[in-house]
């Protein structure tokens, strides 16, 4: 295949790269080479330094030490505008879009096409955009406004920012962790027209079916360090798991066997204008109910509602029996409901806030003691679920945004799971989380409705769907359209009723 | 563990029903006609109750009260669209108010553009020095202009050290400024309503423009993608202050009596107008047509309550209410946009 | 100092016993405030008080902040006060907000002489002029120009200028009287000694009263900038504008013909009258009873009228004529 | 199979980090610079001026801030919700100009008193009602109501002003606390109020949830924190608050004008920013917030007895202000240029390769 080195020097190339945030060594002594024609792919547990090293080569963070090569040049990148004007494109892991301004512009933003006068050439734009959004199959007009976007289109943009840079090096943190296999199938398919018209690309990605279905090497980091670098041919998922995570790992999706109990939530003909439309379900204590479905198909939406962050048109919501307020979060929370959302920079933490802060934020009034809440009892309460989830910290005062994302999103569960709820929601509870903590939340998660816990998990994701699901409930446009028992499930039924088209019929 | 992602069937597509063009174009001109609207009401429901209000005499009037609050609302504009704040503006229009008069005071032969440049010249130094503050040791904006408004004041006040100067000591030409016309409209409501369009088509049109909207919308967004953020926002803190500048010019030419005053509390006042025009004060939103717009509504407003004969104790508070009904309009309509454009999932 | 037992305790009120002949110590510091700094009126003023301080060998001070309020007028006094000022000479912000530092300031050995614009709890007040005396010569000088027949309006300063609003009154007090009955007042705006203000105030008045035919503005800024309105608008010849104010600043309006007369007192004067006042004040030469006489250097012999009021004169109409003679 | 590079290495989990001091975890980065400055001034001040130390100018100063520390405090809370409260100067002409009609009307002053500070938070919960509910920036809807309420000022005294308050009244607001000279009892009364205040910022679950809100409101929105009812409550007592000043100012200079306190709203903004108080939210102490408010009072004060006049003074207030932001920025990025590893960097080439 492509795996033949070329003989030019690889377009990009770190060499010994150290970088250090106070006394977090995020890059420790990493070396990678990216060559033309060939997609190389980066993997390694949360916190390993995968996007500190994306940052490096984007000119967000200069290395403390050690250099980077272009064709074989050391370069500095003091600035992402540097690394651009080298040919590099990266796709954070974070989307960077502009709320206020058209995906377009969004797009084009600084490099936009002008005109003799150099005036923006509005016309050529926007062609321009509609080509990109074709190729990836976005549903998007090029004046739509970024603002509201989900998190799927966000990441979809990104992409085709990306894309039309046409850049000699494109780099992608985790682009697929927002997409459904549709998507990313044609993410895939434009990643290996590029890789053929000789760019050299870096992808980075948890799921390894990903991983080894588009790469043709991959380099595993731990801790900030090199490990390993091996043509994907020669590697297998077990191996590269245990070089990551420095052991093996077990069965990826412990589901326990559980006999539900009541029923502690009832959902009846909720319906929201436009987003969701007569939803009814039942979910008794012990049980895992998924909600699977495409992107945009309402469930977040679905999760929101029942919690009281949306309001509702029309519906009604039981705990337990009892009737739920509608629009009060508090209330719902009083009721035993907790809700892990799905963009925890945005819904789930505040980034400035510490560790401890942000663990506790559900319960402080359990915390204080007439009264009065204290920086000990917060930390006390915090520390011993951070050792239940394995957080990676330095100080539990230090800002949560130094965290990685995976931790990050261990502290989001930890502040839920702390309110010792009777329901409990999950939007992509796993979204950018690593293996090895993957397999520790499911664990988790199980071990909960063991405990007579009732869960709701909306997920992207089916083989999680599939492993942890008592119960699968699909939605399509705003509608349930297919409820499947555990042994009914599988993909191809899901696919169905997730497509809209009606499940077994469609086989014939 | 082949394939762990989700379905592979294909995601709706062809003419997209509830996603996409269909729902897709922003209706934000209506912003700006709302206000104009309300220019429009507010002078023709004036003009009924007295036609004098718009006799040759009173529209000249009209123009040129707008023209120095436009001024200073579209360059207010520029920087609110960063997502930053200029509360110095009405300490900078002193300033440079006063130099120009000073200069033409000390220099009595001076030509008249050259005093004229070089009291723009001073209130650029001053947003310049506001926009370097601002950028390269990034503190907030409200705080350093808030700190430059006593400042500038000060230093004003220390300079013109209690003086006045008075028209005697100007030069014809340049006071008789604000008598020229150009086809009926005085020349510096001309020169205002020049720099408004000038201002509006590079900030629609033009790389740098569109940047100082990314700016706004995220600044580290904007970081990542190549622009040079602190240079951006220098450039507009310098071009308010030199558009505060350009305001104390006019200021001078029309009143011809100036002193270390001029412009004292105005800064708020600049804001409303650009507020009430639509400017978003979180930034990346509105448009100098509106904010300029916003200026004209204001003036209108303080000129046309005379006519209707409110009593001047009713002034402040008549002012007061329509700023907010102003903006309570506002934001209906970008509500019921907001409701056309479906989704809407948050409370405002 | 050494004459605090001259001085009456007990504040407020012309009382006690005068000595004539008491020598005005050498050293005495006199402290000017006026309502704000950096205004070119009291620039004027407080030169004037200077020069009489030096005359007798005191030392002047000017204190005031550049906003016109009461309270930071307050923090002046009690500067004054703390760095035992032996005379405070003021122009209150607010004749009563100012009146708990003022005798704060008189207990620590201080007497107060209000100017330009009294407090409620002065020692003596040195007015520029009297109220009816500039009330008269302001009804004079519209009745005058439009020959005793016509509407007109006043533009004013702020609406709670104290003096402004005294003179307002009694201008209608006198209007009241028969001689005066084709003059209608129709019309008090308010420009808050803001130029855009009163430029704006103007505009709103020709436009309501079409058949306006004199705009008073018994204040300078409102003077400057209603002249200044009329000069270059087609109002120019048709509409009388007169008033009080500074004839630096209006020399330009009379001599282009859109101003005939105005009138002002001497501000050099009044400053000069008020620091000689609160020397002597300080000396026990006087203590402002009515009738009281004496001798302020060289402007000559001035007499207490009641409530320890002196006037220093009626106001000067200043015209095409006599303009250029005044420098100021 | 390619073999593996290095060994598996145990991880540290946790590093152990030493616990702040507790000096330091009193005095955040932000707010120590004001309150070092506020004491070197102090020091300064007294040593290098007689008057300045003494019981009478103490005194002086404390009732020349008062006003301003009084709302200084609700301000605090809002701006930390990353709202800010134009009006409170306003709010506060206002309440002195009702409490001069009520009083003319001949209303016992201290039914008067009531009415006022009910009328402040009907204020203050028109502000919040406009913030909240209709969802309008709190800048723009408070630049409104500033016009709005310092116009119904005017429209309810007009030019007049009432200043017939009982002088018992009128001393009392400036009677010492237990006789000690230099210590206005309404500034022990302030001082109070403050300690009140930081209790409820900084050890409550509500003062946490202020800082969640100016953070990130959506997050504290999912969270549970009733956003729109805890903003609409703390423009309701900036309102009261506000109108508590009001009264006490009016009673202070004894008498109600509608010009009161005109401008004032930004010298409450500007001793709060001082204060260390983020402009965007989510960062501040009451502490810090007091401090500024006297730093700036101290400058003042300890100027006005130089007989420094009011322009030089203007100027030294706007530039401690911007000094207490950019100083410490700059000192922060000073630190972050010295020490640059430059062992294993070999020499590079800017942007653009050949
Ligand atoms: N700006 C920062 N300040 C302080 N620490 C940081 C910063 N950015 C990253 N870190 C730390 O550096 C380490 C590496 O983080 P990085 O984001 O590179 O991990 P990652 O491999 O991308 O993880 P994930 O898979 O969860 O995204 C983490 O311990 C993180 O806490
Ligand atoms: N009927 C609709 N009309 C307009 N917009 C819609 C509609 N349905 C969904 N959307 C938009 O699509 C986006 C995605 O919706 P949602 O977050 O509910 O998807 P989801 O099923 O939870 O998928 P995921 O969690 O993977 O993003 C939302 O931002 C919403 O604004
Ligand atoms: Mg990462
Ligand atoms: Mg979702």
């Amino acid at each position: 295949m492509t795996q033949q080195p070329p003989p030019a020097p690889p377009p990009l190339e770190l060499v010994r790269v150290a970088k250090s945030f106070a006394s977090v060594r995020a890059l420790r002594d990493m070396s990678l080479e990216l060559r033309s024609g060939e997609i190389h792919a980066l993997v390694g547990e949360n916190g390993a330094g995968k996007s500190t090293l994306v940052k490096t080569i984007a000119g967000v963070h200069r290395p403390d030490s050690g250099w980077i090569r272009a064709d074989g040049v050391p370069v500095t990148f003091a600035r992402p505008a540097d690394a651009q004007r080298a040919g590099v494109a990266v796709i954070h892991q974070e989307p960077t879009l502009f709320p206020d301004l058209s995906v377009a512009e969004n797009i084009f933003i600084g490099r936009q096409p002008r005109t003799r006068l150099r005036t923006i050439d509005r016309a050529r734009m926007r062609r321009e955009t509609e080509e990109v959004f074709n190729r990836l199959g976005v549903p998007l007009g090029p004046d739509h406004p970024a603002r509201g976007l989900s998190i799927a289109d966000q990441q979809l943009v990104e992409i085709a920012k990306a894309l039309t840079r046409r850049a000699r090096v494109l780099v992608m943190d985790e682009p697929t962790a927002a997409l459904s296999g549709v998507e990313a199938e044609r993410l895939f398919t434009v990643a290996r027209t590029l890789r053929d018209q000789g760019v050299a690309l870096l992808f980075i990605s948890h799921r390894f079916d990903e991983v080894f279905a588009l790469c043709d090497r991959i380099t595993v980091v731990r801790d900030g360090s090199f490990v390993s670098c091996d043509p994907a041919a020669d590697l297998d998922v077990d191996t590269v798991v245990r070089r990551m995570v420095g052991r093996g790992v077990d069965t990826l999706y412990p589901k326990q066997e559980t006999e539900p109990g009541r029923v502690l939530l009832e959902v009846e003909g909720l319906t929201r204008g436009g987003v969701f439309d007569g939803i009814g379900f039942t979910v008794r204590a012990g049980e895992i109910v998924a909600l699977a479905g495409l992107v945009g198909a309402g469930r977040s939406e679905v999760v929101r509602a029942l919690f009281g962050v949306d309001r509702y048109d029309a519906g009604s919501v039981r705990v337990g029996g009892a009737r739920l307020a509608q629009g009060d979060p508090k209330a719902a929370m009083a009721a035993g409901l907790a809700l892990v959302p799905e963009d925890r920079r945005e819904q789930g933490l505040v980034m400035e806030a510490s560790i401890a802060r942000n663990a506790t934020s559900t319960r402080r009034g359990a915390l204080s003691r007439l009264g009065l809440l204290t920086s000990r009892a917060e930390d006390e309460a915090c520390r011993s679920w951070g050792e239940r989830l394995s957080l990676k910290y330095r100080r539990l005062t230090d800002p949560v945004s130094t965290l990685s994302g995976g931790n990050q999103q261990k502290v989001v569960l930890a502040k839920w799971l702390a309110t010792g709820p009777s329901v409990l929601f999950v939007d992509e509870p796993t979204r950018g989380i690593d293996v090895g903590t993957k397999a520790e939340v499911h664990r988790l998660l199980s071990g909960l409705a063991g405990e007579g816990l009732a869960v709701v998990m909306v997920s992207s994701e089916l083989p999680e769907v599939l492993g942890m699901a008592d119960r699968v409930l699909v939605m399509h446009e705003g509608r349930i359209t297919a409820e499947l028992d555990r042994d009914e499930a599988d993909e191809e039924s899901v696919m169905y009723a997730a497509t809209g088209q009606p499940p077994r019929e469609a086989l014939r | 563990m082949t394939s762990t992602t989700a379905p592979t069937g294909p995601r709706p597509e062809g003419p997209p029903s509830d996603k996409g063009t269909g729902r897709a174009r922003p209706q934000r001109p209506v912003r700006e006609l709302g206000v104009l609207l309300a220019v429009v009401l507010l002078v023709a429901g004036t003009w009924i109750q007295n036609p004098g209000f718009l006799s040759q005499q009173g529209v000249r009037d009209l123009f040129l009260g707008a023209t120095v609050l436009s001024v200073l609302a579209v360059g207010q504009a520029l920087v609110l669209i960063t997502k930053n704040v200029d509360l110095s503006v009405g300490s900078v229009m002193g300033l440079s108010a006063f130099g120009t008069a000073a200069l033409f005071a000390a220099l009595p032969g001076i030509p008249v553009p050259l005093a004229m440049a070089a009291g723009i010249g001073i209130g650029a130094l001053c947003g310049l020095a506001n926009g370097l503050l601002v950028a390269t040791v990034q503190v907030p904006a409200l705080v350093v202009t808030l700190g430059t408004l006593y400042a500038y004041r000060g230093f004003g006040h220390w300079w013109a050290d209690g003086g006045q100067i008075n028209a005697h000591q100007m030069p014809e030409a340049f006071l008789a400024l604000g008598g020229v016309s150009v086809l009926g409209v005085p020349l510096p409501a001309a020169v205002a309503a020049a720099v408004v369009v000038a201002t509006g088509f590079y900030l629609a049109r033009y790389r740098s423009g569109r940047e100082l909207y990314a700016i706004g919308s995220d600044a580290h967004a904007a970081r990542l993608s190549g622009i040079s953020v602190g240079r951006r926002v220098v450039a507009a803190f310098a071009a308010n202050g030199a558009l505060a500048g350009l305001a104390g010019v006019l200021f001078t030419a029309r009143y011809g009596t100036v002193d270390s005053t001029a412009g004292f509390g105005m800064e708020l006042e600049v804001v409303a107008a650009a507020v009430v025009g639509g400017v978003a004060i979180a930034g990346g939103v509105g448009t100098v047509y509106g904010a300029a717009l916003g200026a004209v509504l204001l003036t209108t407003i303080t000129a046309a309550l005379p006519i209707w004969q409110i009593d001047q104790f009713w002034h402040q508070a008549v002012v007061g209410a329509l700023i907010l009904s102003a903006i309570g309009l506002d934001r209906l309509l970008a509500l019921r946009n907001a409701r056309k454009l479906g989704g809407g999932t948050h409370g405002p | 100092t050494t004459i605090d037992d001259a001085q009456d305790e007990g504040a407020g009120g012309p009382t006690g016993t005068s000595d004539p002949d008491a020598e005005i110590p050498e050293g005495l510091s006199v402290d000017f405030l006026p309502k704000q700094l950096n205004n070119p009126f009291f620039d004027l003023v407080n030169a004037g008080g200077a020069e009489a301080v030096e005359e007798l060998g005191g030392e002047a001070t000017e204190r005031g902040a550049t906003e016109a309020t009461a309270d930071s007028q307050v923090e002046y006094i009690n500067a004054a006060g703390q760095v035992g000022s032996d005379v405070i000479v003021i122009a209150a912000n607010d004749p009563d907000a100012v009146c708990p530092a003022l005798d704060e300031a008189r207990d620590g050995g201080a007497v107060i002489v209000g100017y330009d614009s009294n407090a409620n709890c002065t020692d003596v007040f040195v007015n520029q002029s009297s109220n009816e005396l500039i009330g008269q010569a302001l009804v004079d000088m519209v009745d005058g120009q439009l020959g005793g027949e016509g509407e007109f309006a006043i533009l004013s300063a702020t609406p709670n200028a104290t003096n402004q609003n005294a003179w307002i009154e009694e201008m209608e007090q006198i209007l009241d009287g028969d001689e005066y009955s084709g003059l209608e007042l129709v019309d008090t705006v308010y420009g808050n000694d803001d130029d855009l203000e009163s430029f704006q105030e103007m505009q709103g008045l020709v436009q309501s009263h079409p058949d306006l035919d004199a705009v008073v503005s018994p204040t300078t800024v409102g003077l400057a900038a209603a002249s200044r309105y009329v000069s270059d608008s087609e109002y120019q010849g048709e509409l009388v504008v007169t008033g009080l104010g500074e004839p630096g600043q209006m020399r330009e309006f009379v001599h282009d013909g859109t101003v005939e007369e105005f009138a002002l007192w001497d501000p050099h004067d009044l400053g000069y009258l008020a620091g000689y006042t609160g020397a002597a004040l300080q000396a026990g030469q006087i203590t402002g009873a009515e009738g009281e006489t004496f001798t302020a250097g060289d402007l000559g012999e001035f007499t207490f009228e009641t409530d320890g009021e002196l006037v220093l004169g009626p106001p000067l109409v200043f015209d095409a004529d006599n303009i250029d003679d005044h420098d100021f | 199979m390619a073999p593996e590079r290095t060994a598996p290495a145990p991880r540290p989990r946790e590093e152990p980090a030493p616990r702040p001091g507790r000096v330091r975890s009193l005095l955040s980065a932000r707010e120590s610079p004001v309150v070092a400055a506020l004491l070197v001034s102090l020091v300064f001040a007294s040593f290098f001026l007689d008057m300045f130390a003494t019981g009478r100018n103490m005194g002086f100063l404390l009732l020349s801030v008062a006003a301003i520390a009084l709302m200084a405090l609700p301000m605090t809370l809002i701006v930390i919700t990353g709202e800010i409260d134009l009006s409170v100067a306003s709010t506060l002409a206002l309440s002195s100009a009702t409490l001069g009609v009520l009083w003319e009307a001949g209303i016992p002053i201290e039914t008067a008193l009531l009415i006022c500070l009910v009328l402040g938070a009907a204020l203050g919960a028109f502000n919040g009602l406009l913030v909240t509910v209709f969802g309008l920036p709190s800048l723009a809807v408070t630049i409104g109501t500033m016009a709005l309420y310092r116009g119904l000022a005017y429209v309810l005294l007009g030019d007049r002003a009432v200043a017939s308050y009982p002088q018992d009244w009128v001393s009392g607001v400036r009677a010492p606390f237990l006789g000690i000279a230099g210590l206005p009892w309404i500034a022990v009364a302030i001082l109070a109020l403050a300690a009140l205040f930081a209790v409820l910022l900084h050890a409550t679950a509500i003062g946490r949830s202020l800082y969640d809100i100016g953070n990130n409101t959506e997050a504290a929105r999912f969270t549970g924190v009733p956003v729109r009812r805890t903003e609409f409550w703390l423009f309701t007592l900036s309102g009261t608050v506000a109108s508590g000043a009001g009264v006490f100012w009016t009673l202070q200079y004894g008498t109600s004008r509608a010009d009161t306190a005109f401008g004032l709203e930004l010298q409450v903004v500007a001793a709060v920013l001082l204060g260390g108080v983020s402009i965007f939210g989510g960062v501040g102490t009451v502490l810090g917030v007091m401090s500024g408010v006297l730093l700036l009072g101290t400058v003042r004060n300890a100027l006005q007895l130089l007989g420094v006049s009011g322009d030089v003074l203007q100027i030294v207030t706007g530039l401690i202000l911007i000094a207490s932001v950019v100083g410490p920025n700059l000192v922060a990025s000073l630190r972050r240029r010295i020490p640059v590893p430059t062992i294993l960097r070999p020499p590079t080439h800017h942007g653009e390769r050949p």
